[in-house]
């Protein structure tokens, strides 16, 4: 990335790996307590290239690499945070945030709470999560849902470069820890950003296309598929409506529930296995909360309760349009 | 890889400079610590003790839930918060309340933990002291990133990272150690070795020649100490400050002491180790051997004696005060400090508390 | 615990941990690769003394303490478990199996579907959970959701002592690994036991007392306030149901569904923080499958979305009798 | 906590017995390892380089999805491999196909876990190799437990537990070594210190004065080795072998190598290190060595050396044929091996995908 390119505001195309890796020079530029570290953070730029660059234009003290242990990793930035600074740090892929579990869980989610807003642990923990990438094992879970029902964290994750972009600021200015998922599949994938025009704050949803039979529910990776399924299905004749999350936590309510209750119909749509997880606790607050305008029950379209599968079977487990369009098929229509 | 091991190992044996009797030990020169600083120490030790001995009272009057006692282990209290500069950092346990409070921490705020009020009491930034840890070895990490911090910015901070023998078998641990090698932080680890993780002795820990040699492998020096002697712990620990100060990197400090009461007070210690096993380090007790060091050097009489005494019982005193005077928690801190704004999610259900209050009012 | 009272069988009066302790000490008579380790487990027999005896009974082969490492644990369970044996191992309190977080998801969970069945490591994992005995931070949390969350594991949590012995037996038993979550608060508390009469398999749960206006769902620590608040109910003439999952995965669909269809209304009481835990997956299964029988949202009474409360400050957290009532005086009666 | 720390200490230099050329190296007897022995060792080595290449080439004709390749690491692989029973475990990680093959494991099922059908492809009971850990160092305590099994039963076996330079940093590498010293387990723990974790060189991942040395903070024995030499190998790590056999516990073996090639066919190696350091890495290279030290020692003619190569090409076509024998993996066995039985959940789930199938075909 040339930084003739990096330093122009305005509107740019950029792709998600693209727009991130630009939130974190402009929020490097604007505030010098942020520090970026991590496996392969440095001279590499990550495994998928997030940091590209930032060591060689930062420095070696704001960008850096650090020995290969997660907890350390997470552990380490939590006193740092306490004295003062404002860690971005990258956990490599999914499953290997596991071993700084008790680090996030212990700590970084409950130290502000445990001095009763004392000391405050702002800090963002990057999480590149999903398949579709072709993955072994190991390099495609999804794991929000064990964020999620952590209280103390917030948890986003991007659909676009866009709102990857103003998320990423907005985490790193943010004065809470916020676990930022990044869906890895949509890397690649390219958008315009408005590097002037902020998105709305952490924990606003977004109805990305507007319909009146049933309302999709989506965040992160699922919500391409479920746009194609409302644009296949406004071919038969069906106005499906999109709904962003954009926030798992804060979860915007408001949002969502005015969205089901325009339609009366829901589906939530997630790659993650699908018990105890976010889409669980869509799918029940949503039927709870629009209960009379409900015309069928809130189904679910997620990833199936196995371990994700290997690349060549992946497709299985993914949510794709045929299924999101069989379980809109299935919301009771007749009745 | 250029270090060469044999300026980490630890010396054969503990330094020691105080015989458990008192007299300085053959053979080793006395640390200049200077005699101001040594009653200074010696004062502390004795309102460590008191403080302990009010602590363990407390808990069986009820006023305390459970009380993790650092009885016997004074001396590595004092020491670890004496040697310390007002810009330094503390990362305690919660075994070490004593050494909170010899750090100036409001003993009344310390208690707050234990009483069941709240997670912490005091605001760790107004005295430099970190939350007490309660999963092990994981605040050694956070000692390294505020040590880091410091050297980022320049500034002159050391901290002193306490853990016990048990955590040191924590993954943590060993990710901390060579963290703070790598970055060469400013950080002294400080393990309490009091030979016990709750049950489980130092033999079933660890096949280590000593728990200070684990500093080898990652290219920390390691020392040994008398844990017991306060002495040799101010001096030990101090160079180790010192040493960081001055960016000579991390140290890894073994205290050899003993916990001599149970685990806490849940705790039932007959069921684990022989009451002569705890009779044995009766005489190795660290206030016994100051006391007799100071007075058989002339600086302590029975009158300073005495005013020692009546300052540590001030301090009783004050924690009995502040543990009557019961203001009760409010439950909406249980929704004030979990994020930076209650989310709306958290607005609806403390809604769901205030109005359970208002209606338990109105009955 | 004498070795006499120990030996008798047919029905006995004893506490959930004696049940536990019985099971643990049945379980290894029967079957010499049972091997328990953790933390203080051996000579102490444990904190909450359930494995009291056993390092005395069984020798120090069989029963031993480890260093202290809970991921250390689990990883030498797992190979333990490759080779052969059947471990038994204690996490000393629910915060503290989260350094073992990366070992249960990435190999205890996965290691079977791995190897497509050639290497099974079937293992209990013991987490003492829950609040409600005044624990200091740390050692109360409720951390099923985790577990549940991630597939390969069985989640079950007795919510009495005869379900607590033939649980730990079935697990002990069980091909697979189980994660047993063991509610602290209930150690205690005495049932009878009947040492002849075994409880049906994992993944059934159990109706545990009749009703017809509203179901209550609860596991492990809240079925004791469910059965109290059906209690009150009854004195004001409303029939409540109870059913007692025992299970978390597998879920018993079946039961559930049976019982919420046949009253309408259903309460799910959980005491975890609500967001995206078992207590969203019951809701939003039972929203699902029973919505035509629904007269009223599923509700959930559950623990906040905050960490843990201080001892002083827990009962509010803690789903009582009088939230559950609220929660059903709330299931639209006049509609 | 008696072991006097000498003892655990490796040597100064890496155990070295032929230099870069193949000549012995001065001042040191060759370890009597027969010639039939290292006959075998040899043509392993040649059949390891052979796989290495065909695997690379399998990545580009995008046959293979991913390959983590140990090429410049064969002689390390060769020998994890050789030295041990037909009763004893190896536990390598994804970047010990090599090893996994010398020990005989089917190279096609091997390749199963980088061509994308299933997690792994072997069935680890069998040649008792544990299925390639990709999370770091976690394998290192499964290893414990199965040594610990076999200790329990009174079996003689011996377990070999592979990782990198990297996975030395995790907490799992600490709690395997503390276990298997404190239950004094018989597991050889081999660190292949390649230089690298991905980007990241070894001076930003340890301090220590060798990664050997982080066997004395466990009092497990630390060896160094030249990890290019098979002949230093399958003496340092054939001895570990036999005293963890004969009851002596652990042993931590660092063979120091290099990695050749980037981390995997998807990482860009240019962007962090040199070509000149590469390059001066291609004369230590494993096979020259030995090859020039058997042809000096009158053991290998050309004629020899081409049957070699016709076996190692053998295994390579094997590779190749296996790889093109395509058999679609089955969808149910996403369902099937998630537990012993399908859960009632599992079974509604999989009959979605059935379904979807059903309709596929109808189509
Ligand atoms: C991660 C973790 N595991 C287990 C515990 C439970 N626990 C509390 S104190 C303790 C023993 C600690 O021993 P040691 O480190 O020697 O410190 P000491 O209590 O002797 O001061 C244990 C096992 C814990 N607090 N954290
Ligand atoms: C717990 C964990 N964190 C991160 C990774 C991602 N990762 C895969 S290989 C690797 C580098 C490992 O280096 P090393 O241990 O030296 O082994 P080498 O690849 O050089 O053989 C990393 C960071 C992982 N697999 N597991
Ligand atoms: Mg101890
Ligand atoms: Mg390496």
């Amino acid at each position: 990335m040339s930084s003739d390119v990096m330093s122009a505001a305005g509107v740019q195309k950029l792709t998600m790996a693209q727009a991130l890796n630009r939130a974190l020079r402009d929020a490097m530029t604007a505030d010098d307590r942020v520090l970026v570290f991590g496996e392969d953070v440095g001279p590499l730029g990550g495994v998928f290239r997030i940091t590209d660059g930032l060591t060689a234009d930062f420095g070696d003290q704001r960008c850096f690499d650090t020995p290969l242990a997660e907890s350390g990793i997470v552990g380490m930035a939590i006193g740092l945070a306490m004295n003062g600074m404002r860690p971005v740090v990258e956990m490599q892929f999914d499953a290997f945030a596991y071993p700084a579990f008790e680090q996030i869980t212990s700590h970084v989610a409950k130290l502000r709470n445990r001095t009763r807003g004392a000391l405050a642990v702002p800090m963002v923990i990057r999480v590149p999560y999903g398949g579709g990438i072709g993955g072994v094992e190991h390099h495609c879970d999804s794991s929000e849902a064990y964020y999620a029902h952590t209280p103390g964290l917030h948890v986003v994750t991007p659909a676009d470069a866009h709102d990857a972009y103003w998320l990423m600021r907005e985490a790193i200015a943010s004065d809470d820890p916020v676990v930022f998922m990044e869906p890895k599949k949509l890397y690649w994938s390219k958008q315009e950003v408005d590097l002037d025009a902020p998105a709305p704050g952490i924990g606003t949803a977004r109805v990305v296309r507007d319909g009146t039979d049933a309302t999709l529910i989506a965040y992160g990776p699922t919500v391409a598929p479920a746009l194609e399924a409302a644009e296949a299905a406004a071919q038969d004749g069906r106005s499906l409506q999109v709904v962003d999350l954009r926030s798992i936590v804060p979860f915007d309510d408001e949002t969502v529930t005015l969205a089901v209750r325009s339609t009366g119909r829901a589906v939530v749509i997630a790659e993650a296995a699908g018990f105890a997880s976010v889409a669980s606790e869509i799918a029940a607050r949503v039927s709870e909360r629009c209960f009379h305008h409900l015309a069928a029950p809130v189904t679910r379209v997620t990833g199936f309760d196995i371990p994700f599968p290997p690349p060549k079977l992946e497709h299985f487990q993914l949510p794709g349009v045929d299924r999101i369009l069989d379980a809109v098929d299935a919301l009771q229509w007749e009745d | 890889m250029t270090v060469d091991f044999e300026v980490l190992l630890p010396s054969r044996e503990p330094v020691r400079h105080l015989e458990a009797d008192g007299t300085p030990a053959a053979g080793r020169d006395l640390p200049p610590l200077g005699d101001t600083v040594l009653l200074e120490a010696y004062a502390a030790l004795v309102s460590a003790r008191r403080f302990n001995e009010q602590a363990h009272a407390l808990v069986r009057q009820g006023r305390l839930a459970v009380y993790p006692s650092s009885f016997g282990q004074e001396a590595c209290q004092v020491a670890a918060a004496l040697v310390l500069g007002d810009g330094d950092w503390l990362f305690p346990t919660y075994r070490d309340c004593a050494a909170v409070v010899a750090r100036g921490v409001d003993p009344v705020e310390v208690l707050v933990l234990l009483k069941g009020d709240w997670h912490s009491g005091y605001d760790p930034r107004e005295r430099k002291v970190a939350p007490q840890a309660t999963p092990l070895a994981t605040q050694l990490l956070h000692a390294v990133g505020v040590a880091h911090a410091a050297t980022l910015r320049g500034e002159p901070t050391v901290v002193m990272a306490l853990c016990g023998d048990g955590a040191t078998s924590e993954g943590d641990f060993h990710e901390a150690l060579n963290f703070a090698a790598v970055f060469r932080a400013p950080v002294v680890f400080f393990v309490q070795n009091n030979e016990y993780a709750i049950s489980v002795p130092l033999a079933r820990q660890s096949a280590a020649p000593s728990l200070a040699h684990k500093g080898v492998g990652y290219g920390v020096p390691g020392e040994r100490v008398d844990g017991n002697d306060l002495i040799a712990l101010m001096s030990v620990l101090g160079t180790a400050v010192e040493r960081a100060r001055a960016g000579g990197g991390p140290q890894l400090v073994e205290g050899h002491t003993y916990r001599m009461q149970a685990h806490t007070n849940a705790d039932d210690a007959t069921r684990y180790r022989q009451d002569a096993e705890v009779e044995a380090w009766v005489e190795r007790d660290p206030l016994r051997r100051m006391e007799a060091f100071l007075r058989a050097r002339g600086l302590l009489d029975d009158e300073l004696a005495e005013e020692l005494k009546e300052t540590a019982d001030e301090v009783a005193a004050r924690v009995r005060d502040g543990l009557n005077s019961d203001v009760p928690p409010r439950p909406d801190d249980l929704f004030d400090h979990v994020y930076a704004q209650r989310t709306p999610q958290l607005a609806e259900q403390a809604a769901v508390v205030a109005d359970e209050l208002a209606r338990e009012e109105d009955r």
